[in-house]
């Protein structure tokens, strides 16, 4: 018997994700990148970007973490290469208020609403939004505001 | 034994897994903390009344409860702390910067819990000592040959955990102690935290200059702690922090202390948590410490025994005879994190993460572990909850592994 | 409302007089720990499961509450400490051995606690500082034209109390703030053990850099008191105690801090207490401390009136309407200590010594003080029963004189 | 009304040496000296004594406290003056006894018994032991060990 909530968690979307990470290794030629670790679990998670005229032109992660870690960083990766530095901290801000409960925009998400469920578990939250955290800081180093 | 613990009385589907971080707290001990506040709660040492008297009473009670738990026959080299962090930052601040020079070494082992770990390094760092880490073995235990190697004429200081918090591995503190007088003139630091809880400590006799235990851990509440010292060293320490009780003569100028054990208590103390640890002990006493100790080894070796039944697991550290009612393990394929939330959706409580053990985890290899730790009010049915939460953490990610 | 307090509902004869040094407990604070312990007890911040997230809740919860009682905005500004004395040490410690160097000066007054005049005297000591103690008036405030003039380049820290614990003052912090900022470049410390529990603290608007208070004296438990920082300075500042939580990467030679207010929580964090001080200030709230001080205030005026009509009594300090409920008196030919034993036998519980405050003591020219301080359980029966103690005890004394 | 406890504790004989201490000021050619603070209250007692041959020749009392402490040191140095330090020390501990409620032979005591209330009044048990204990480490100081 799998229990539902977990079925609900560890989704399909989530484990193929983490499975088979997209956009994984260090970026040859980055000029933007940041390195984000959890205090309380030593997971680490490192994003390096090519942005220009405040456009990410790619971006890869590295770094070790829980599924949920990962395959938020490996679906990172797909959804914002290619777009403006704007529009990618909106999104992970989108993806910030989804799991805080707050009010949002679910079509801003798109394939990011797998991650909906992490919402019932606070412990796990910051697991979803550490790939995030670690683009934000790598955006801010690279001297290319927004748009 | 669940029902003296109103927590778990109340959750009967509750598998608590995690007293190595805190342990749950039985009715007695928060009746004695209620019955304090209701009876006689005042600041003690300070007050001329019979209510304060009452309250320093019960203080001094609760002291020499829990010093004759630990094995040291003279109470007033019990300091009561906040926990096993404060009274470890109180030796390396107050002993270690009066003591340690440029170019003085401070050993640790690659087991320690950062609160036994961090204070030395950056004590090092703040007197240009060196800071050495003595390797584990293979099984997680502290090398003795290659620590002994490690202590010459300029060891200061030897710090290492009665019990790793991560691998529950007991370690053999009186061999420990020997091999460093036999060696140096080192002061000797054992870690507690995962000793009074669950083994008899017999401070008297092991050996050690300082031992440092945390109540939250053994039954007891929050916000309490011990060190214990030998006297000559304490009585020779300079203060930790400076206030109210632990002076004896404030001038303009100077100040002088207060006698063991006020001189290292500044401030107003923390009876009722202390009545409460004095409890705890006393609840503890009634089963006996031997007796723990066989509680839990008994439920670590089944665990260990199931668990290693499962395809992809790995339990770390030495044999479960050799531990206290710990087990950590990894999963092939599955990170502990995601471990701890499905098992908790099945009601196993269970701790994920380095366990405040980083120099321990890179010598493992592993980034984090999951952790079960036993305690007096487990049985095998958490074993059990245990090990079916990880079958199916298993079936949850290799099923999708399948149709991937 | 004594009857919203266990102790004093218990004992309907006792006139606790006291407060100053501990107060007295109300049910909602002792059932809201009780509740935690059985309810949501767990290590905070490390457990991925449910239990230990419910734990990190409670904990926050009780910072946010406790931050806003204190008018501090930024709540991860508030450092959960054991009390007064710690978080002063803290600073003195953390930001005082980092910034303060030889031929420094370091500033309090004359009127401080020992918790708040040890710590920097002996800073002072360790780094070659010199340390001034700004003088008082006649009646026992803090002399601002003293105090302004002794402040100048070399002035680093500037450190006084928002209210006196040994004779009610209440000091005008914002003034005082206002005037270190115009003369020097000085951290400006508040002890605020005698603020917070009776009157608005609004931090944010006092202009101080930090301030202290312990919870055990505002209804609260033992064992739980905070710190308030400004940020800027709270995150430039190096930890106090190292262990866990409060770092971020433990590498074997260096390691690097967490955020704040972890930064400077070291170790398993004292959540049922901090729950405890979270319901007090509620309790508080519930009252209003604009209440809370004019109920003080009104019965210290009495007190004062009452006691300045039997002969040969002095009381300490400026004016009732410029003090919080504390009457410190002496009784000529009576020994305070020998004051405070008639009065206990009548049920009364005052203080007897020099209040943690030996050199106010000094400049008073007085070995020691009687003091009965007032809370929101007391009321006018306990000034009669006070005064007509302090009689009894004149008739003791008198009489044998009389016949001697 | 005077209640009939503190009348037991503050007797006669008591308030009578707290008002008209006896052998109180310093003591010229003293060869034995302790003063002991109490860290709570900052009362103060001073013990000077002149020491000769396993005997005290001569002792006075300094120093300022409450009519327990007072009336104690100068009661001790009516007790002590011509004894042996033995026999002091010996009296000192029979008095601790007293106060502290174990077994001891009153007859020792004699005019000390006037404290004997202050065992009921715990947190003054240590006023009245105060110059006890000055005298105590004043005799270490003189280099006459016990006889
Ligand atoms: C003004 C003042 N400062 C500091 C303290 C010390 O507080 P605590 O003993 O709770 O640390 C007290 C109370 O004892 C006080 O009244
Ligand atoms: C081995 C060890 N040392 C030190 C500590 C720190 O104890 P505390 O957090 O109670 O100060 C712990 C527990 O967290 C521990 O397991």
């Amino acid at each position: 018997m799998i229990d539902p909530r977990s079925e609900a968690l560890y989704q399909e979307t989530i484990l193929d994700h983490y499975r088979r990470p997209r956009n994984k290794g260090e970026l040859p030629g980055a000029n933007a990148r940041a390195t984000v670790t959890n205090p309380t679990c030593g997971d680490e998670i490192g994003v390096e970007a090519i942005v220009e005229g405040g456009m990410i032109r790619d971006v890869r992660f590295t770094g070790q973490g829980c599924s949920i870690a990962q395959a938020s960083a490996s679906m990172m990766t797909d959804v914002v290469r290619g777009a403006t530095v704007g529009a990618a901290r909106r999104t992970g801000e989108a993806l910030r208020r989804l799991l805080a409960g707050e009010p949002v925009t679910r079509d801003a998400l798109g394939e990011l609403l797998a991650f909906e469920a992490v919402a019932r578990y606070p412990a796990r939250v910051g697991c979803a939004l550490m790939p995030w955290r670690a683009l934000d800081r790598a955006l801010q180093t690279s001297g290319n505001p927004a748009p | 034994m669940r029902e003296r613990f109103p927590l778990l009385a109340a959750n009967p589907g509750l598998h608590y897994l995690d007293s190595a971080a805190t342990s749950q707290k039985p009715r007695v001990v928060l009746d004695a903390m209620r019955e304090y506040y209701e009876r006689d709660n005042a600041n003690p040492h300070r007050g001329a009344y019979a209510l304060s008297v009452r309250a320093t009473d019960c203080y001094h009670e609760a002291r020499a409860k829990v010093a004759k738990f630990a094995g040291l026959a003279d109470a007033d080299c019990l300091v009561f702390t906040r926990g096993t962090t404060e009274s470890l930052n109180l030796v390396a601040s107050a002993w270690g910067r009066a003591n340690v020079r440029a170019g003085d070494e401070i050993v640790v082992t690659a087991m320690d819990h950062h609160a036994n770990f961090v204070p030395w390094q950056q004590l090092a760092r703040e007197k240009g000592a060196l800071f050495r880490i003595a390797p584990i073995t293979h099984d997680g235990q502290v090398d003795l040959d290659a620590l002994g190697g490690m202590l010459g004429a300029r060891t200061r200081i030897v710090a290492f955990p009665h019990v790793s918090n991560a691998l529950g591995t007991v370690n053999p503190v009186r061999a420990i102690a020997t091999l460093v007088r036999e060696r140096c003139d080192a002061l000797v630091v054992c870690d507690g935290a995962q000793g009074a809880p669950h083994l008899p400590v017999g401070f008297d006799d092991l050996g050690v200059d300082f031992y440092a235990f945390s109540g939250h851990k053994m039954c007891g509440p929050m916000g309490i702690g011990a060190l214990l010292g030998r006297r000559a060293i304490l009585e020779r320490m300079p203060p930790y922090q400076m206030g109210g009780d632990m002076i004896e003569v404030v001038g303009d100028e100077e100040t002088t202390w207060n006698v063991l054990p006020h001189k290292f208590e500044a401030g107003t103390p923390n009876v009722a948590d202390a009545v409460g640890l004095g409890a705890a002990v006393d609840f503890l006493e009634g089963i006996g410490m031997d007796a723990v100790l066989a509680h839990e080894r008994a439920l670590v070796a089944v665990a260990d025994e199931r668990l290693r039944g499962l395809d992809g697991v790995t339990v770390h550290g030495p044999a479960a005879a050799m531990r206290s009612g710990v087990a950590s393990f990894t999963v092939a394929g599955i990170h502990p994190h995601d471990l701890a939330t499905i098992l908790d959706e099945r009601g196993v409580c269970i701790r994920a993460g380095h366990h405040c053990a980083q120099p321990l985890m890179r010598r493992l290899d592993v980034a984090a572990t999951a952790r079960a730790s036993f305690y007096v009010y487990n049985d095998e049915s958490d074993v059990e909850a245990l090990v079916s939460g990880v079958r199916e953490a298993q079936r949850i990610f290799d099923g999708h592994v399948a149709r991937g």
